[in-house]
This record gives structure tokens, C-alpha cells and sequence, in this order.
């Protein structure tokens, strides 16, 4: 199968067949990718050369960890592609943002109000947990079209705390 | 004789401090939180008691119930860690007032130094360079008060928190217009952290270095300083990289450094162990920032580099014990460094990460470290501080050292949650960083996080992602063919199994 | 200079090797059998080469297929590490052979000490002492030979194999009817480990220990001595635990023995790094016992009261740079103590273990150092000697290092095989070994394993078990009542995943 | 429910009640055990004390390592001692031994025969394994009845190697 992966503006045509051979950008390459014990560590070998990397997978993005580096790399073949156009409704640049507690937490400020315009990178809340204050930014310009916490409140993990539209 | 210590505190520091009770043949007792249950410090504690509730407020800030735990189990001493209760005078004096020995230094000089007002003020009469600032012992300065002093101090400036400490309710303010919501942004920390809002300002020095001297005393009069520990890689004034001795200290400014931190500790008849932190501009020129009362994160490094164990020292001095160095006998051999893991994501502006530890690999060989807090299958909670654990290396020059921390910190594997140790790797892969070229301002001025574009390392991750990917699909497919087989039962049991751990 | 070294090893010392490769910026080639693709020597290496299955003759002794992928993946030097390859002369000129750099000692060096009978008289023609015995250079001596020079000896003594060494093909007799008996055994055990049946013997000294002296050189005929080792704790000829300084050499003893080490060396021009062992009697004299001409498994604790990185030492100098140290720069400071992990049961008569680590902690903080060719998830298998991690341990003083060893074993965790760590502990807890009290015959005449009758302990024990079978009960009879129900489904997995994991 | 639990020569009843309350020899603790991540690890805190082991079942004895120690439980309550009773008539003192491989390896020498009779503790077979040669002894005098490997052979783990009645 045939697949195009990208990491940021560089992109990888990879294609591996029934007999489990790669070839990347053409050329073929011996690889042998096993997984560790802990479900998210690898070893790769990769025409002799030994990779150790963490890898974790979430909607559809790739995180590869690896000598220090984080890559987000994406996979998509000719089903992912097509999967991926019927969703593009509904992309960050468009929809409603819902803004969830990562964690759960204190809620520290909340610096919007509802109707309220913000740009983007705007504060619209102040978090604390870990002992730490953590900001969140509107992902883009909106307006705000819901605040379900307020200052001092003990939120739990995926909580709703805001929603730009 | 101390024959059975209670360990205020959680975490790698509560670990640490076991490690010498256990080593010293005294018996270390635990008190844990419920969420804390199963966390290394109550499995390796000889006697292990429930506090209440995950929040501080319920669990490890309980003086109350901590003292009277202690009595109950017979311990005959308390020893506080960082944090929590460690810089609280009331606490100490309550520990010894219910007949306890408290390990650590006298209360009057914790409450002395917690105030960072009135420290500046015993500090400069002791003739300790401060930096130049605006505050008043006791007072709080009003926002406009403020405001107007700081244009006669002058930009960059930054505003501190009088109470406190571990970098909270501190900004950098550059520019006037800035400065109401530095205060305003200060108070509220300062508030939620301490429970006091009072802030003052000082002058910010630029291209500054944080250098620190660690002190060590008895309660017979004799005090020595273990040389100084350089903590410029900061981020948020949170220390994240530290380094003993520092690339800049040579042997006669740290002998001026080492007796000015002794003059200011013999200021507060001090003893136990305790670190005062200064600034050092380009010049050379050092300024008092404020006195630590209390053992730190970082001491290991100066462990290090000295051969002083300086948590058994505070265990043996505590009970009366005389120091068993002098100063002649403190001699500074190989470079050390220390780099924090965290509970953090670096590539998501430094989210604390929470999550279950479903792989843990510990580097070891030689010249490593690991004071860890964390155990494989441990459920890292929102409660507490994200310090997970820390890495120290010893090598014979600061350039093996270096080596050896890159190598410790790939072999270094935590799986489950996001950590910073790839940020650690691209700080010990910067060039600036290996020639020395530190400041405060290093880490958010002069370094960026996940720059990599290396092409190799691109192509690697190319190609496992795809790899991981085909094989979801493959399965994927497998899967929907129609009734189970061997085969296909275990495939579908894997995935079922990836997915919950 | 050398850029890239091929490790010609697994397990712990490969990764120990490599560590010290990417510590001074080399590349590390690994190479591998079938059973060890997951092991941390592949997983750490920068390049990984597959040998053949996992039987040693098709892997880790194919010397032609290493030195092959060496030149293939333009490796420039070779280490062997110890076993396998290291002590095979003809396996280093070959690598010479094919201008790859040898990091080791002289090839000439190996074999004239390889052949220990051989390597006896070169030693008495030098000067050194040497244990009474007979043996006759190239010859095999009959059976009835030796036995009729037994009777001129007088028991107890010793059979020896020529070839070879780590205690195989090795027989204390202490009675003439044994002889016939030991002399065959030790013939046996000397064929299938070395080919060469060959066998002599020595007069055993009695109560005596076990003292070796590390030696390093350089090319440049520099050749210095790093304090002594004793290896006293054995089983069987095999160390279990070895620590340096000796609790009996002292510093005269130690430059005594130093100079006839170095003295032994030189006689066979020797460089890199390499071991004289010696017995040492009660009255301190010492008989020469034979050379290691490689890294010995116990180089650590020596590494951790000289300072001296001996593996570093050993790729410096191999390519013709000068040794670091001269005499005068080594002083033995602190107490180190190894404790050698192995995947052997000592509940069970020592029977080897195999099995998946399912649970692995190390043991980490101050003073503590692991050496480990293991991790967690990977298969322990038959195919390699049961060495599965060291403990290494510095303290101030012997009695510091005492406890400290006995804090890490206690956080030292291995689950899914047995360990040797019961074994440790328990030895730590001995009164006769805190005392230093040791010989080679300690471990088994003075010491019995698992004579513990601590009522608390014993107390636990019945508790948690009857819990567990408690709790085992309970779910039995839940399971038993009926259709499934998602608890119960729950339930049954949960068992499930216990017996397969 | 009531317990027998021995250790040697060592006994004690412990009681566990539907309320999970503890007793051992009739005194009432206060007993908390976890089972950890890895599954044969176990956190006991028992009175206050607190105490990390190693707990492994097989054929209804539990070992348990702690602190150095390796002590082999014997559990019983009511029904186990009727199963006891009813396995009885299988017990090594009469029944045929089969001496088995705990481990892949090969037969350096078998020191028996086929109809020999062998005393308790008599080796009747060496097995190399991990670079070790290991011997095999008989439990208890006998005769052997089969033996059914050769010296040199490579034998799996679990293979039968020999049999005494």
C-alpha cells in the first residue's frame, strides 16, 4: 500500500507491500519495527541503524519522539484521504472551539466574558494544577460564545471551561 | 540519638531522605495523602500513615496531624524536605515544642529569611550586596507607590513576592506600561500561593547568572559553605538545569562568594543546612537575592562534586552532632549537573501532563544519579508539584559531563505521560549551552524548543508512523472480514489490550 | 583515532562498553542473535547487526561473521568485553588482521597466559609466587599421574583446566578417594567449555581469599597498578560479591602485591587492561593464580574508588594514545562493594531462570551505581551465562557501603524470575560478613541461606498470603455462580492477564 | 472465613471476615494490601507498619519474598483441606517422580539407568543451561523406571527426563 506521510512541509511517499518490503521515495529500504514491551516504545532498525523511539497516536497525528525530537507526523493513504475530505466541515479554521481541562484543576481567572471578541492567542483562562498556572489561548479570532466555569471552581478532567464559536 | 524519623514530604525528596535514615540504620516513617498510596516513599518507609484527602490542605500541609502522628509511632524527629511545611516557623517551633527534634535550621532564621523584605534588610546590614530595590519590612506598598518608585530604579525591573519562594509571584517587567499588570499579576499568585499579596520590586540585572552557595552547619557554632551551584537555566524563574561548580566561578570568587554566604548565615545564627542565592552580573559583581532555609532540590549536585552526604549531616547535626568537615576539608573534584524531569509537555508550552507511568527505565552506569519520586504503574495525580525526578551526573570536566547527561537522558525512558526530557536533550545538543554561555534568560531568549529538522531523524519517524499505521489498517481490515478465528481473536485482544494500558 | 566500535558482547558489559563509547562521542555498532533483538544492547547501539541463531557457536563465537560486519559497516575498532571472544588470541590477530584496531591487550599476552600451566611458569620464571602443583606446559598428564602427585602434594587441593577460566573445570578435592572422581569431572566440564580436556593440579590453601590486582597500560610500555579487588564470596569458583579495598591489604600489603603484578605484566608486555589473581593466606603471603587477559566483570569497583574510567582507559589507549594516570595519581578512596545479579534461584539450589521480566525497578540515589544488560519485558533465555545485572555500591567507609548495598537490594525489584537478591541480602545481614570475616570458602561452610525465622517477618508473610488466597477465594465463587455479567467478565480477565503475564 | 496458614513448623489462624476486618491468633489488625502494576508486587501495610513483597502461587504454596527472606505459605481453609484429603493418595512419598526440564538445555550425562535403584539425593542427571551445568536428584529412594534422554541431547523446557517409581 501506498502511503503519503508528512512531517510539516516535508512529505515521504512510502509504499509497503504484501511481502512487508519498504520502499521511501523509491528507494528500498530493509526495516524491522518492533514493539516493546510498554506498548509506546520501538525498537526500529532501519538498514542497520538502531532507533529507539516513543510513538503515540491521536487523531490521526503521529507523535514520534525520538534523540530528543518530537514529530508530529501524519499517514494517509487513499482511504485516510477520503475519510479526511469528508470531514474538512468541520476544522479548527471553521466550527466551534471547545476548550477542555486537559486535567483536573483549579480554575485560577477567567478572563472573558460570553459575546466577548478575542484574538487569536488571546488568554480566555487561567487554570492552576500541578501547583502551576497554566494559560489557555483562543486558537484563533471568534467570539465567545460560552463560559461554564468560574473563578475558583474545582473542575474535573475534560471538563467544558470555554466555547468560542 | 535520633532512632526513628518521620518524613514531612512526598516525592523523590521524601525517597531521599529515606534513603540516608535507612543508610544511618534509623527508621524512616511515611504519611501520605490518598492519593499517594502507592507511591515509592510509602512502600520503601518503615511505617506508613493515611493524612486524608489528595489536596495539600487535607494531606502534607496538616502540621497538626503530622506532629501528632509522630507521637503516636514514636518517631523522635521530623524532617520536613522542601516545600510544604520546610519554610514554616510556626511548624518548626510546634515540632519542638511537643518535644520532637526538628532537621533543620533554627525557626527564628526561617522566619527571619521568609520574609524577603526583611531579609534585604539584615543583609545589608551584615554588609551582603543587594541588589538595588524598593520595599518596606512588613508593609504592604501600594500599586501607585510602586509604580512611582520604579521609574527612579529604572527598566528592566521585576517584581517579587516579600513572601515565598520556588519562583512564585516573581515577573520581569521591561517596560513601563507592563508594570500594573506585573503587580496585579504578582499579588494573585503571591495570594494564592502564600496567602499574602504583599510585593516589592528590584532592579533586574541583566545577562545575570543565578549562583547560589550551599551552607552547612551544627548547633556547636561551626558553619562551612560546599562551594556554589549555578541554576541559570530557568524557565518562569522554575529552575530547570543546574550545574556545580559554574563555568564563571573561579577559585577566588567563590571563596568571596563562600564568606559573604557564611557572614549572612552567622547573621541569623544559622545552622542545619540552607543555600543563599545571589545574582552575578557580567562584571562579576554578585548581589543577595534571597537565603533558602531548607534542604533543595539541586543539593545533590554539590553532593557530587564534595562527597558530603548533606542530607546525613542535617540528620546527625540535628541531634547535636558536630559537622564532620571543616572547610579546608571541602574540595571541589569533577562537575556535576542535575536536570529536572518533569511532569510537563515541552512541545505543549509546558502543560503539566498527568497520566498512569505504563514504562519507566531509570539510566544508570557510571557517574549517574536518579533521585526519583515515580515507579513503574504509578498514577501521576494533579495534586502535586510535577517534579517527577532528577538526573545527576558526575564527570571529570564539564565536556564529560555534558556527554554523559545526553547518554543518560536517551537511556532515560518514561512512558504514559509527556516529560521534558527531549527538551533536556536539545538543551545538552546546544552549542551555547555546552560552551557555558548561560543566563536567566538562556532558556526563553536564546533557545528554542523543537527546531530539529535533521533529515535522517525526519525519514526515521516517517517511516515508524507509516509502519505503525499499516498495520492498524491491515488489522484494521482483518477485522471486519467476518467471525472470529485464533488469529483474528488475538488481534482483536491486543488492541483492546493497547488501548486500556 | 577510532570513530566507531563494534561491540563484540551482549548483555551487561556490552551495554557498559558502549556507554563509554557514546560518552567520548564514538559510535557503537552492536551485534545480535535471534533471542536478543530486544535486548538494551541493540536498543542503545547506533548500529545493529544480525549473527545467526541463538546458540552461541551460531552468534556470539562466529568470529569470521564479526569481524565481516565490522569491516562491512566500516567500524574501525573492535572490544570484546569478557567471555566469548575476549580471551581467544587467534580471534584478536585476526581483527588486527583485517586492520580493525584490537581493544584489548596483546594477542601474544592472551595466549601465553590462556594456557595457565604455561602461563604458571612464565610467572615463577618472573619472580612471582606461585601455589605448589604440577603440571607440565602442552602436555596432558594422566590421570594416574596426576593422582600418584597428589599423594607428594598432600590434601586438600585443587584440578584445575589448563585452558579457560570463571571458575569452570575447577575441583577442591579433600580426600584422596575423591580424586579420581574430581579429575574426571573437572576433564568433563573443561571439554565442553574449552575444547581442551587438560587438567593439573594445586595445593588448595586453606582459609585463604581471593585478592586480584587491576592493571592498565598503554602501548608506550606505561603500565601502572589500581589497588586490589577481593572476590572472596564465591560459589562453586564463581564470585558473587567483590569489593575493593580488601578489609586485609593494607597500603604496604597493596604495593607489594601492585609491584609483583606489574612485574608479572611486563614479563608478557603487557597493555590495555587485564587482572593477576592471587590467593592470599592467612599469614599474607600470596601464590600467583592466573592472569585475565580482558575487562573483568568486577572492573567497576575499582573504577569507583580510583576515579579511573577503566573501559575509557581502554579505548584511549588501544589507539596508541598515552594512559591518563601515571602511579602516583592513584589513591584508593571510599568503600565499593559489587553484588552480581543473576537469574539463578538460591531457594532452589541455584537453578538457572528463565522467563519475561514482567516488573524491573533499579535501585538508584547516592552512592548507587547498576551496570544491567537487562530490561523490562525482555525474555530471559537459556542460550547465555545468567548474569543479568551489578550492583555497585560506594560508600565512605565499609560499613557505610554495608548498609548502603543492603537499602539498594531492598529496592531492587525483578519480577518474573528468580534472582540472587535474597541471597545478597541475607549476606549483608550476616554478622561474619559485616565483620569482613571472609574466605573463599565462606559462602559455602559459614553461611546458610534462608535460616531466617524473624517472627514479624514470618507474621507478614502468613498474612499476605492468606489475602491473596483470600481474595482468590472470593472471586472463585462469583465466578462460579452463573452466567456473565460485566463484573464478572471483568473479573475473569483480570485472572486471565495474571497467568499470562 | 477461617484460615490455616502454616510456614514450616510455624502456625497461625487468621481470620477474614465479610467486612474484610482481620485477625491473626485472635488479635484484630488492621491490615491494607495493594497489588501492584507488575501483579506479583504487593504493598502491605499491616498496623502501620509498611512492608513491599514479592508473592507467587504455584500448586497452592505462596512464596514470599520480603526483606531477604523467601518463605513458602501454606494456605487452608475448609474446602482446600477436603481437596487436600481427597489429592492425598498422589504424594511424592508413594506416587511415580517425573523429573522434568525447568528449562530448555542440553543432557551432559545421564548417571542412571533404566530398573537402577537410586537413593534420596542420588544425582541421576546433569542438565547445561545459562553456561551452568545443573544437577537433577532424586527426591526420595526408588527405582527408575524410564529414562528418556541421551547425553548430548538438546531437550526443551519441559521435557520429561526421567522417571522413578
Amino acid at each position: 500500500m501506498k502511503y503519503i506521510t508528512t512531517i510539516g512541509d516535508a512529505k515521504f511517499i512510502i509504499d509497503v507491500n504484501h511481502d512487508g518490503q519498504v520502499t521511501i521515495d523509491g528507494a528500498e529500504i530493509n526495516v524491522d519495527m518492533q514493539q516493546m514491551f510498554d506498548s509506546t516504545m520501538y525498537s526500529v532498525l532501519i538498514d542497520g541503524k538502531s532507533h529507539d523511539l516513543r510513538m503515540n497516536e491521536g487523531d490521526g497525528v503521529y507523535a514520534v519522539q525520538l534523540s530528543g525530537a518530537i514529530f508530529e507526523v501524519v499517514v494517509e493513504d487513499e482511504r485516510t484521504r477520503r475519510l479526511a475530505g469528508l470531514k474538512s466541515g468541520a476544522t479548527v479554521t471553521k466550527g466551534e472551539i471547545i476548550i477542555k481541562a486537559p486535567m483536573p484543576g483549579v480554575v485560577v481567572e477567567v478572563t472573558v466574558v460570553p459575546e466577548q471578541e478575542v484574538a487569536a492567542g488571546e488568554v480566555v483562562l487561567i487554570l492552576e494544577s500541578m501547583k502551576m498556572q497554566n494559560e489557555f489561548k483562543s486558537p484563533r479570532a471568534g467570539k465567545v460564545r460560552a463560559v461554564r466555569v468560574s473563578s475558583g471552581e474545582k473542575i474535573n478532567q475534560g471538563a467544558v471551561m470555554v466555547i468560542i464559536a | 540519638m535520633l532512632k526513628k524519623i518521620l518524613v514531612a514530604n512526598r516525592g523523590e525528596i521524601a525517597v531521599r531522605i529515606m534513603r540516608a535514615c535507612q543508610e544511618l540504620g534509623y527508621e524512616a516513617v511515611a504519611i501520605y495523602s490518598e492519593a499517594d498510596r502507592l507511591a515509592p516513599h510509602v512502600r520503601m518507609a518503615q511505617e506508613a500513615y493515611l493524612l486524608g484527602a489528595p489536596q495539600i490542605s487535607e494531606s502534607y500541609l496538616r502540621g497538626d496531624k503530622i506532629i501528632d502522628i509522630a507521637k503516636k509511632c514514636g518517631a523522635d524527629g521530623i524532617h520536613p524536605g522542601y516545600g510544604f511545611l520546610a519554610e514554616n516557623a510556626d511548624f518548626a517551633e510546634s515540632v519542638i515544642d511537643a518535644g520532637l527534634t526538628w532537621i533543620g535550621p533554627p525557626p527564628q532564621a526561617i522566619r527571619l529569611m521568609g520574609d524577603k523584605v526583611a531579609a534585604r534588610e539584615i543583609m545589608g546590614k551584615a554588609g551582603v550586596p543587594l541588589v538595588p530595590g524598593v520595599g518596606r519590612v512588613g508593609e504592604t506598598i501600594s500599586d501607585d507607590e510602586l509604580i512611582a518608585s520604579a521609574h527612579e530604579l529604572g527598566f528592566p525591573l521585576l517584581v517579587k513576592a516579600a513572601a515565598g519562594g520556588g519562583g512564585k509571584g516573581m515577573r520581569n517587567v521591561y517596560q513601563a506600561e507592563d508594570l500594573p499588570g506585573a503587580i496585579r499579576a504578582a499579588r494573585r499568585e503571591a495570594q494564592s500561593a502564600f496567602g499574602d499579596d504583599r510585593v516589592y520590586i528590584e532592579k533586574l540585572i541583566k545577562n545575570a547568572r543565578h549562583i547560589e552557595i550551599q551552607i552547612l552547619g551544627d548547633t556547636h557554632g561551626n558553619i562551612i559553605h560546599l562551594g556554589e551551584r549555578e541554576c541559570s537555566i530557568q524557565r518562569r524563574h522554575q529552575k530547570l538545569i543546574e550545574e556545580s561548580p559554574s563555568p564563571v566561578v573561579d577559585e577566588d570568587l567563590r571563596q568571596k562568594m563562600g564568606s559573604i554566604a557564611l557572614k549572612a548565615a552567622k547573621a541569623v545564627n544559622y545552622y542545619s543546612a540552607g543555600t543563599m542565592e545571589f545574582v552575578l552580573d557580567k562584571k562579576k559583581n554578585f548581589y543577595f537575592l534571597e537565603m533558602n532555609t531548607r534542604l533543595q532540590v539541586e543539593h545533590a549536585i554539590t553532593e557530587m562534586v564534595t562527597g558530603v552526604d548533606i542530607v546525613k549531616e542535617m540528620l546527625r547535626t540535628a541531634s547535636g552532632r558536630r559537622l564532620r568537615y571543616k572547610q579546608a576539608d571541602i574540595k571541589v573534584k569533577g562537575w556535576a549537573m542535575e536536570c529536572r524531569i518533569m511532569a510537563e509537555d515541552p512541545a505543549n508550552n509546558f502543560m503539566p501532563s498527568i497520566g498512569k507511568i505504563i514504562g519507566l527505565t531509570n539510566p544508570t552506569g557510571p557517574g549517574v544519579r536518579v533521585d526519583s519520586g515515580i515507579a513503574y504503574g504509578l498514577e501521576i495525580t494533579p495534586y502535586y508539584d510535577s517534579l517527577l525526578s532528577k538526573l545527576i551526573v558526575l564527570g571529570d570536566t564539564r565536556g564529560e559531563t555534558v556527554l554523559r547527561m545526553r547518554r543518560a537522558l536517551e537511556e532515560f525512558r518514561i512512558t504514559g505521560i509527556a516529560t521534558t526530557i527531549p527538551l533536556h536533550i536539545q538543551l545538552m545538543n546546544s552549542t551555547r549551552f555546552q560552551a557555558g554561555q548561560i543566563d536567566t534568560n538562556f532558556l526563553e531568549k536564546n533557545f528554542k524548543f523543537n527546531q530539529i529538522s535533521d533529515p535522517e531523524l525526519m525519514e526515521v519517524a516517517a517511516i515508524a508512523a507509516t509502519l505503525l499505521a499499516h498495520q492498524r489498517n491491515q488489522r484494521a481490515i482483518l477485522l471486519h472480514q467476518g467471525g472470529p478465528s485464533p488469529w483474528r481473536l488475538y488481534g482483536r485482544r491486543e488492541v483492546l489490550d493497547r488501548r486500556i494500558r
